[in-house]
């Protein structure tokens, strides 16, 4: 189609993430997550939904949907194995440039789509703080 | 065919809008020009003699198929360069008579860009509005016409969207106007899809690009009607009629020359057999619940093209699914894409962002078949269903 | 193989600077890409991956060949194309530092089309002038470089009689300078006839012909060294590096990688093999009375060009004498321009015009053979001989 | 060679033109002419020599000399062709464009080469009357 490539290769994509692509592992949606948080529009082309179960301060489970392009699954499903078993504290430490270098590189022009998983991300957490904050200290 | 990712020795290529396989017959009609008539086709010695006829040959068979003489055939390094040759070269050449130029908001880049350039140089040009089937408001154009403009460029369809526009009637209006206006018509997506008369049309220019009907990648051609006033925008050694200077590609032209008379000896047996595949395509498409297909239907639509929008999905996710089935289609997301944003064409017919970035375009050839759209028809809904089943957005919403 | 017109079997081709016959090897690199591997280079599934980087792997080929990095290769239609785009999109892009440019008197008229043009948009181009072996005279481009001066183009090789031009002094004389002045090298005709470094060189911009090497017509490259601001001169759809717009040549491009590979493999012995049949030959010609040798000799001159006057005769029908014995050669005969003006180059050593018109170029490539200069050797002297008994003009007189 | 052809297929020559060029029949010196005339320069890159063997004012025979392309040797040897056998008189009427049809026509870059063979008959012709008017009536 007839969309302005700017470059030839310019969605040259890892195999890694084509893999991450091809066969998500943490994909779906989750029963009784601790918190949902969403990020993005579908406007823009690209949406993510992610679902974190957490007991103790710790990510027993995370969980993620994606309305975007192969690059936007891929990160999402990185970020989501990246931060799993972490505790919150250590999830909250993850850096933009950890996403992108576990799928071995991104595209220039799909940096956005490591953020975006990375703004749900922190969304969520704080989303997460939130509600321990109102109710009070746990575990 | 190639084996895909999943192992399967499948390829179904329905991108033909994008670019085409060459013929066969194509290819065996270049070869001898690469090893043994291998002249420069200035040359007057029998080796180069022998590939200016053959040059020639190739200006008789393309002017043929849109009525056009041979010598008004210039051949390219395609359509993106026959545009921007046209467009410039006309826009340059007339300035002394007026600065303004009339196009539409769905042309391709290679039209559109040139004439933001254009525009950076102090011209003035509009872009028409279209409807929400893509096409072009005629009576607008004639409210926008004025003395001071000097070149109208259309293009016959719509590449994204398969619209068949009405350059005829714009070829007409053109006509009745007292100052000379001249008209280009980039045809690139239009050649062996509608039938091309440059006498119709009205057209002083029109573009043509080999790969689009299975002949060679880097041949182009352009239509110049005898006595447009045409400045060249590139310069050089050896100037074809002091516009297209440099070494000629010999065998791409002899395989451009070849392309063009298999499609139009092919032309109506082509045109009915994708029509045919089309309409199957796009009924099979639309019983997938929340699918809209883009563009109109029937005869003013391209045989070749099948725009169709699945709500909820994302579309360069869709065809590199589609693309481990072994089917090559494109999209109009904005994914895929520097500057994020949805296809213009879609936003000028009125598609919504969201929906937009859930298109896919199929454009069909002339080597289709039918177990082809069968195989199709039984990967696109599995696909949609899988992506719409991870997506946060529901289809129902948009 | 063909038939002349004498009913003889013999090809004798010796016009490689004009173009030559593609390489098996290379013609066998670009078959898949016809009919198999068509995909477009732009798009991210399979198919459009591997023509991508069936192109990607041509810039390697092509960039190891001159010391470049891939990314600074930019496939374009041919030289005449990297030339244009070259010097007008440097000159464009530096117009705000100075409007001087400097090149030649003997460069190829793509190079001079494009500074004439230039001269008309208001830029200052000086000529410089050669000695009577064709050789640049860099003292005179050291007085005339000014603070004004944003560009310099200069050929490595000339095309007409193969002087191998101080294109390393040059280079050397240009970092010397406190402002940036941009080298621009045109090495169309001495790709594959002298080693080409562009960091030695200094060379800022350098151009590639395929067709001159073995490869494919419509094929050519601009290297451009990172960091140069260079604006695009020609517009549209996907633009590569935003200066070479529109669908790429990808089998034209894979073969041009596959001759670049193999010039770099067979250098040493193509280049030596060249220069004995060059030798053998141009001793052959000058047995011949009343024959001048154009051009430098030995280490300093391409191994691939012979370029001879033979007073009192026309060099058209020379050219055309040959080829009816066979043998293909190009001509410098003013008759076969519409100026009518003998070559710039031969006037710019100080051949006379009467004796430029008796100009033959012979040109080597790496098919050539002994038996075929033989063969030549046979022929020319019968020809010259016939062709000044029916001649007015004495050879002793000129 | 990098001589600037405007066109491909500027120098496509008929097969008239061609046969003429490769088999020209009146070229060579005559001995004792009546007439010779020259018209060209080398330094233009054409010239002919002619010469005319006149009786009773008709061309019984004709030959020439040619330095130039294969248009100028074709052009030169149907000229002769053309008044061979005439009187003066009939071959002073012969036109350029008489020429240019007996060869099949002429690229436009070579009609040059039409106009040198007929100024040069022209010439000889002149000439013959010159030195016939000097010698006084004849015949
Ligand atoms: C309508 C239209 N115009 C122009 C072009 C550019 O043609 P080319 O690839 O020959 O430069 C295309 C092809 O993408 C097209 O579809
Ligand atoms: C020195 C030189 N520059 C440029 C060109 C033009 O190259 P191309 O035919 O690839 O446009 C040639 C070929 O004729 C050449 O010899």
């Amino acid at each position: 189609m007839t969309v302005d490539y700017t470059e030839r290769g310019m969605l040259k994509y890892s195999e890694k993430l084509l893999e991450r692509f091809r066969n998500p592992k943490n994909i779906g949606e989750m029963e009784n997550p601790t918190v949902v948080a969403e990020e993005g529009d579908p406007q823009c082309g690209d949406m993510f939904r992610m679902f974190l179960k957490i007991e103790n301060d710790r990510i027993v489970d995370a969980r993620f949907l994606s309305f975007g392009c192969a690059a936007n699954i891929a990160t999402g499903d990185v970020t989501v194995d990246l931060i799993k078993g972490k505790t919150v504290d250590e999830a909250e430490k993850l850096q933009i440039k950890e996403i992108a270098e576990a799928l071995g590189g991104l595209p220039a022009i799909k940096m956005h789509c490591a953020v975006l998983s990375y703004k749900t991300l922190k969304k969520a957490l704080a989303e997460y703080r939130k509600t321990r904050s109102g109710a009070g200290p746990q575990g | 065919m190639s084996y895909n990712s999943l192992g399967a020795r499948v390829r179904v290529y329905l991108d033909n809008g994008t670019t085409t396989p060459v013929a066969r017959e194509v290819l065996d009609a270049m070869l001898p020009y690469f090893t043994e008539k291998f002249g420069h086709p200035v040359f007057p010695y029998s080796l180069g003699l022998e590939a200016a006829e053959a040059v020639e040959r190739s200006q008789r068979a393309v002017a043929g198929t849109i009525n056009a003489k041979p010598e008004e055939i210039i051949f390219t390094s395609g359509a993106t360069q026959s545009n921007d040759m046209a467009i410039r070269g006309v826009a340059y050449a007339n300035r002394h008579r007026g600065r303004h130029i009339i196009t539409t908001k769905v042309e391709n880049p290679s039209v559109l860009r040139v004439c933001e350039r254009l525009e950076r140089e102090g011209f003035k040009v509009d872009y028409l509005p279209v409807d929400s089937e893509g096409f072009v408001d005629t009576a607008e154009l004639e409210r926008k016409l004025t003395e001071e403009t000097i070149l109208v460029s259309v293009a016959n369809v719509n590449d994204e969207i398969g619209t068949i526009e009405p350059v005829e009637e714009i070829g007409e209006i053109l006509r009745g106007r007292r100052e000379k206006i001249y008209f280009h018509v980039n045809a690139a997506a239009g050649y062996g899809k509608v039938r091309i008369d440059v006498k119709k049309m009205g057209a002083d220019l029109l573009s043509l690009s080999a790969h689009k009907v299975h002949g060679p990648k880097g041949v182009g051609a352009l239509f110049v009607a005898e006595e447009t006033p045409i400045e060249p925008v590139s310069y050089g050694y050896i100037s074809l009629f002091k516009l297209r200077p440099g070494t000629e590609n010999v065998p791409g032209i002899v395989g451009f020359g070849r392309a063009a008379e298999l499609m139009a000896e092919n032309f109506d047996r082509d045109v009915s057999c994708m029509r045919r595949l089309r309409d199957k395509l796009m009924a099979g498409l639309e019983e997938i619940p929340y699918t809209v297909i883009n563009g109109p239907r029937g005869d003013k639509r391209s045989p070749a093209n099948v725009s169709c929008s699945f709500k909820g999905v994302e579309g360069e996710s869709m065809m590199l699914h589609l693309d481990l089935h072994g089917i090559s289609v494109a999209t109009g997301s904005a994914c895929s894409t520097t500057k994020l944003e949805p296809s213009h064409v879609l936003t000028a017919i009125g598609v919504k962002a969201a929906v937009a970035h859930g298109t896919i375009r199929f454009t069909l050839g002339r080597y289709n078949t039918e177990e082809e759209i069968d195989y199709t028809l039984s990967v696109v809904p599995r696909v949609v269903e899988q992506l719409r089943r991870i997506s946060p957005v529901k289809p129902e919403q948009l």
